[in-house]
């Protein structure tokens, strides 16, 4: 136990991709023993994530030095700045790992039965950890080209995800743009990197944020990093990749890519947050996420309402909801260097806006496996051509309606809690942002009844009469969703104390971020 | 239209990389204060005499181990394209 | 603990709950003290549009693009002007992509 | 499928190619290349069979089943390498200073030693295993489906 | 020692590597050139951080029977290392997309062959 304790930074990233290599070599044995030992995997993996949060909430953040004799010796001896790779896992990296952990457990057992009766399932599980293992490293490493390898290696497994259905065309084609446009990113980044690594010499984040100097340099390879991972967040005018990549992707991979948007966005706030945080005065920054926020928020519903292809619209609806979380964090970003103000609104915006990203993974997810599901059933996307589905598919009408009141911010569920946050929150910093917010959740509503009421409603088509529901473990895999949103739903209060503060006050506290590393330096 | 604002982006941009360009360390003469250690230290603590190696395989082993990961993800995400889809097309 | 507090309120679900039950309680009351002359599957409860030919049930059914008619129309302009940069072409996004990158650095590199 | 010259020149040549690419994947640690440029010589070994003898010649002693099954055994024998170093922590050179592989190089310039580097040249090793097979997989992979065939399952 | 290079040309040399990459992404409609463009715009920032690390009279960071004298630095070799595999899968995963492309629309071509708009 004392052993899983200390190497368990590590063994979430290396235990799933220690099963995504052994799959190609088990896959002779039986399709049923490899689904078993990848569950296991996973939920070991997780286990895991549960231990090392339950270490973090209480002896607070964790670091693991990558080769060195002692996790924390970060810094050679005799040394003064970090050479070595460096895990650094604080409130916030945590808390994506949760939130990842969750999404890709219900992903992984609702995809058991969906792939049972196609070709390459075995590649399939191994792509599939690899892209939770991209994501688990993206939000633990606390080194700059780490980052990058990993948000590569979150890429490349997502396109070849993403276009799993080859015998269709838009499959490939909404892979294609996926993988172009996360190359083309990720170069941007390590541009990025470069500029920072020929200034300063250093790759680790926190020495990096120690002797950041503010130069023109810094400000170019700040918007080269930035805008890089707003477009892999799909925030406008970047979405466009996001509705044709989350519309063809099969099932259980939408929401994974989602849920690696999040940790994309992860990325932005610990680059915002921390890399640039502390003296400098990053009201500009900030600015420029709420903005990107707004945009996203109202063209994102905007379009949503007026799709007919329901994994399209519920695309937009996940760009919108991502304006949210970059309104609320970004309110907090605009007010950073004003304590008062902080105190006053801007660290309820920002628990507003994380909160909402949990929130949204679960029910954003839940409901793209509920669109799978019905795609399933009866092998069309088209809501025009569906209708009467609630007489014979009643648990997914369940799911689909839980979902759809969480996304639209009705109470008492959780989505209107975090909205909630955000409101008020906002509405201290500037009152039109807060009701333009309240504006996208009605809209919200409106083109989820329209979903609901095409879908679901009706009379039982004669077309659809033999639709049965769904198989067990898609069920399952949506059922675990369903739970957690109605547990987030009951307990705001404890969720927002217990993951969400943390998570706040680590994005708030450069210093201790850098201490962690740098602490031995004068 | 369009034409008009990508040679204007397209030129902006370049004038500010190249400015950064101009404003990077002199060419040949970087701050070396993570690297001198590895140049430094690789033979004693790695016992390797390429200190390319020692830095790909054990300063920097995590980000090979990704790179590893990134290849075989490639492998198999175009073994996965191109994989037959006999099965399926029996079954429907 | 299921209460969520924060700078200037207080949410609490169990309490929403509450209210929401005791609203249903009453509506439930005053519907039990409605019309009892209502009966299903008489005359009563056909639909009735002036006479006119009801169409079967399956046809009632609106497709989706039919929903919110008169919204679309009366934003006519705006999705025509929102359906142009939606081109779907992957220059165009990139196009993008490298625009805003432009405008960042140029925001930045004069207020920083 | 192109001429018996070239067929031949390239039936003799593959193993100089083969040998060159495991000298240096074996050489890694001491001199410049390790398991990917090696790898990548091996790979470009087999493109030049492929080329010479054409896909469908070569797919009957080259499965991709079997490239992905050696390409995973490359991959394990990395990763168990950085899991080995556990004792201390993941990627820790265990052994340096053990009978394998674990001789230190003097300080400063000296004309080199194989048998040194812990860890390093078996990762290599790994390493290269792993490329040469995922390359030569993909390669294969298009040849084969271009001319309209599919990877079996 | 070598002489002080002026004006820090191979920096210079990669933006402007940069611009022609993008270019090509920006205005080329065919796919397989865009994949191009982007192996271009790969080799332009491989090329950005190799020319960081590099040392002025500096020999290569290899101890065997190598001459006395500064060396250059070895951590972006290893980083380019690492980005040019990167390189070479995502081009490869490219490729097999745009293969299948071609095989459904019969077009490589942005415009022709989208299927996704809207």
């Amino acid at each position: 136990m004392e052993f899983l304790t200390v190497h368990s930074p590590a063994l979430v990233v290396a235990v799933p991709l220690l099963a995504a290599f052994i799959t190609p070599l088990i896959s002779r044995i039986g399709n049923k023993f490899r689904d078993t030992v990848n569950v296991t995997f996973l939920s070991f993996a997780a286990f895991l994530m549960a231990v090392l949060a339950v270490d973090i909430y209480t002896s607070g953040t964790r670091i693991y030095t990558f080769g060195a004799t002692v996790p924390e010796l970060a810094i050679p001896e005799h040394y003064m700045v970090p050479v070595r790779i460096i895990f650094q896992v604080d409130g916030i990296s945590i808390f994506m790992g949760l939130t990842t952990t969750v999404v890709a457990l219900a992903a992984l057992v609702y995809s058991l039965q969906f792939v049972k009766d196609e070709t390459g399932q075995d590649r399939f599980y191994s792509l599939f950890m690899i892209l939770y293992v991209g994501m688990v490293g993206l939000e633990f490493t606390g080194d700059m080209f780490n980052m990058f390898v990993f948000l590569e290696i979150l890429s490349i497994a997502g396109a070849g995800l993403a276009s799993y259905r080859v015998n269709l065309a838009d499959a490939v084609e909404g892979g294609f743009k996926y993988i172009v446009i996360s190359a083309i990113s990720a170069l941007l980044v390590l541009f990025a990197i470069g500029i920072l690594y020929g200034e300063y010499n250093l790759l680790s984040i926190a020495a990096l944020a120690h002797n950041m100097q503010f130069t023109t340099l810094d400000m170019i390879a700040l918007a080269l990093l930035g805008i890089a991972f707003v477009m892999k967040l799909a925030g406008v005018p970047l979405h466009m990749w996001a509705p044709d990549t989350y519309a063809v992707a099969p099932a259980g991979i939408t929401p994974m890519i989602y849920t690696s948007s999040a940790a994309s966005m992860y990325a932005l706030y610990r680059i915002t947050f921390t890399l640039y945080g502390g003296h400098f005065d990053t009201t500009a920054i900030g600015w420029i996420v709420i903005i990107l926020g707004v945009l996203s928020m109202f063209i994102g519903v905007m379009m949503a309402i007026h799709q007919t292809d329901i994994k399209r619209l519920m695309a937009y609806h996940a760009i919108s909801q991502s304006g949210y979380m970059l309104l609320g964090v970004g309110v907090g970003l605009a007010v950073l260097t004003d304590p008062v103000a902080l105190a006053a609104y801007g660290r309820d915006a920002m628990n507003g806006g994380i909160f909402h990203i949990i929130n949204n993974a679960l029910y954003k997810g839940m409901l793209f496996l509920t669109a799978e599901a019905i795609f399933f059933r009866i092998g069309t996307r088209d809501l025009n051509r569906m209708g009467g589905l609630g007489h014979n598919m009643k648990w997914t009408t369940i799911f689909f309606i839980i979902g759809a009141l969480a996304i639209s911010g009705i109470p008492p569920f959780n989505g209107f809690a975090s909205k909630l946050l955000i409101y008020e929150s906002v509405f201290r910093f500037n009152p039109l942002l807060s009701v333009i917010a309240m504006f996208v959740s009605l809209v919200t509503l409106a083109s989820f009844t329209k979903v609901f009421y095409s879908a679901f409603t009706g009379p039982e088509m004669s077309a659809y009469k033999e639709v049965r529901e769904v198989p067990k473990s898609m069920l399952i895999g949506m059922g675990v969703m369903a739970a957690a949103i109605i547990f987030f739903s009951i307990f705001p209060g404890l969720v927002v104390n217990t993951i969400v503060a943390p998570a706040t006050n680590a994005l708030i506290d450069q210093a201790s971020y850098i201490n962690g590393v740098m602490g031995a330096v004068p | 239209m369009r034409q008009i604002v990508a040679w204007f982006v397209l030129i902006t941009l370049v004038a500010f990389l190249i400015t950064s360009a101009l404003l990077l360390h002199p060419f040949g003469y970087p701050p070396s204060a993570m690297d001198d250690y590895m140049i430094a230290r690789s033979q004693a603590e790695t016992a390797s005499n390429n200190v390319v190696a020692a830095v790909v395989f054990d300063y920097r082993g995590l980000d090979t181990l990704g790179e590893a990961t990134v290849l075989f993800t490639a492998v198999t995400g175009v073994l996965l394209l191109f994989r037959s889809l006999k099965k399926r097309e029996k079954k429907t | 603990m299921s209460v969520l507090t924060y700078g200037y309120a207080v949410w609490s679900p169990i309490v929403w709950l509450v209210v929401l039950v005791v609203l249903g309680l009453i509506v439930l009351y005053v519907r039990s003290r409605g019309q009892k002359r209502y009966k299903k599957g008489t005359a009563q409860t056909d639909v009735f549009i002036s006479g006119v030919q009801v169409p079967p049930a399956e046809q009632r059914h609106v497709p989706a693009h039919n929903i919110y008619w008169g919204f679309f129309e009366a934003l006519q302009g705006f999705y025509d002007t929102m359906m142009r940069p939606h081109t779907g072409i992957i220059n165009d996004y990139i196009l993008w992509l490298v625009a805003i990158v432009t405008l960042t650095v140029v925001v930045l590199v004069m207020t920083g | 499928m192109l001429s018996k010259i070239v067929r031949t020149i390239s039936d003799q040549l593959i193993l100089f190619i083969l040998i060159y690419g495991l000298y240096i994947i074996i050489h890694g640690h001491v001199t410049p290349g390790g398991g990917f440029q090696g790898g990548a010589v091996i790979a470009s070994g087999v493109v030049m069979m492929i080329v010479a003898f054409g896909s469908g010649e070569i797919k009957k002693s080259l499965r991709e089943r079997h490239l992905s099954v050696v390409e995973s055994s490359g991959a394990l024998i990395f990763i168990g390498m950085a899991f080995a170093g556990m004792g201390t922590l993941f990627f820790y050179n265990f052994l340096v200073g053990t009978p394998v592989f674990g001789g230190i190089p003097p300080t400063g310039p000296n004309p080199g030693d194989v048998w040194t580097g812990g860890v390093i040249p078996l990762m290599n090793f790994g390493v290269g295993l792993k490329v040469s097979a995922g390359l030569s997989a993909v390669i294969l992979a298009m040849a084969l489906f271009s001319r309209g065939e599919e990877t079996e399952e | 020692m070598m002489p002080y290079i002026p004006y820090n040309i191979p920096f210079v040399a990669v933006a402007l590597l940069m611009g022609v990459s993008l270019f090509i992404i920006l205005f080329k409609r065919n796919l397989i050139k865009i994949i191009m463009g982007i192996a271009i715009m790969g080799a332009a920032v491989n090329l950005f951080v190799v020319a960081l690390g590099y040392r002025a009279g500096g020999v290569a960071p290899i101890y065997t029977s190598t001459p006395e004298g500064a060396m250059v630095l070895p951590v972006p070799q290893a980083l380019i290392l690492t980005s040019i595999v990167i390189a070479v899968s995502v081009i490869a995963l490219m490729l097999t997309m745009v293969i299948h492309t071609y095989r459904h629309t019969g077009d490589i071509d942005a415009k022709k062959s989208r299927l996704l708009k809207g």
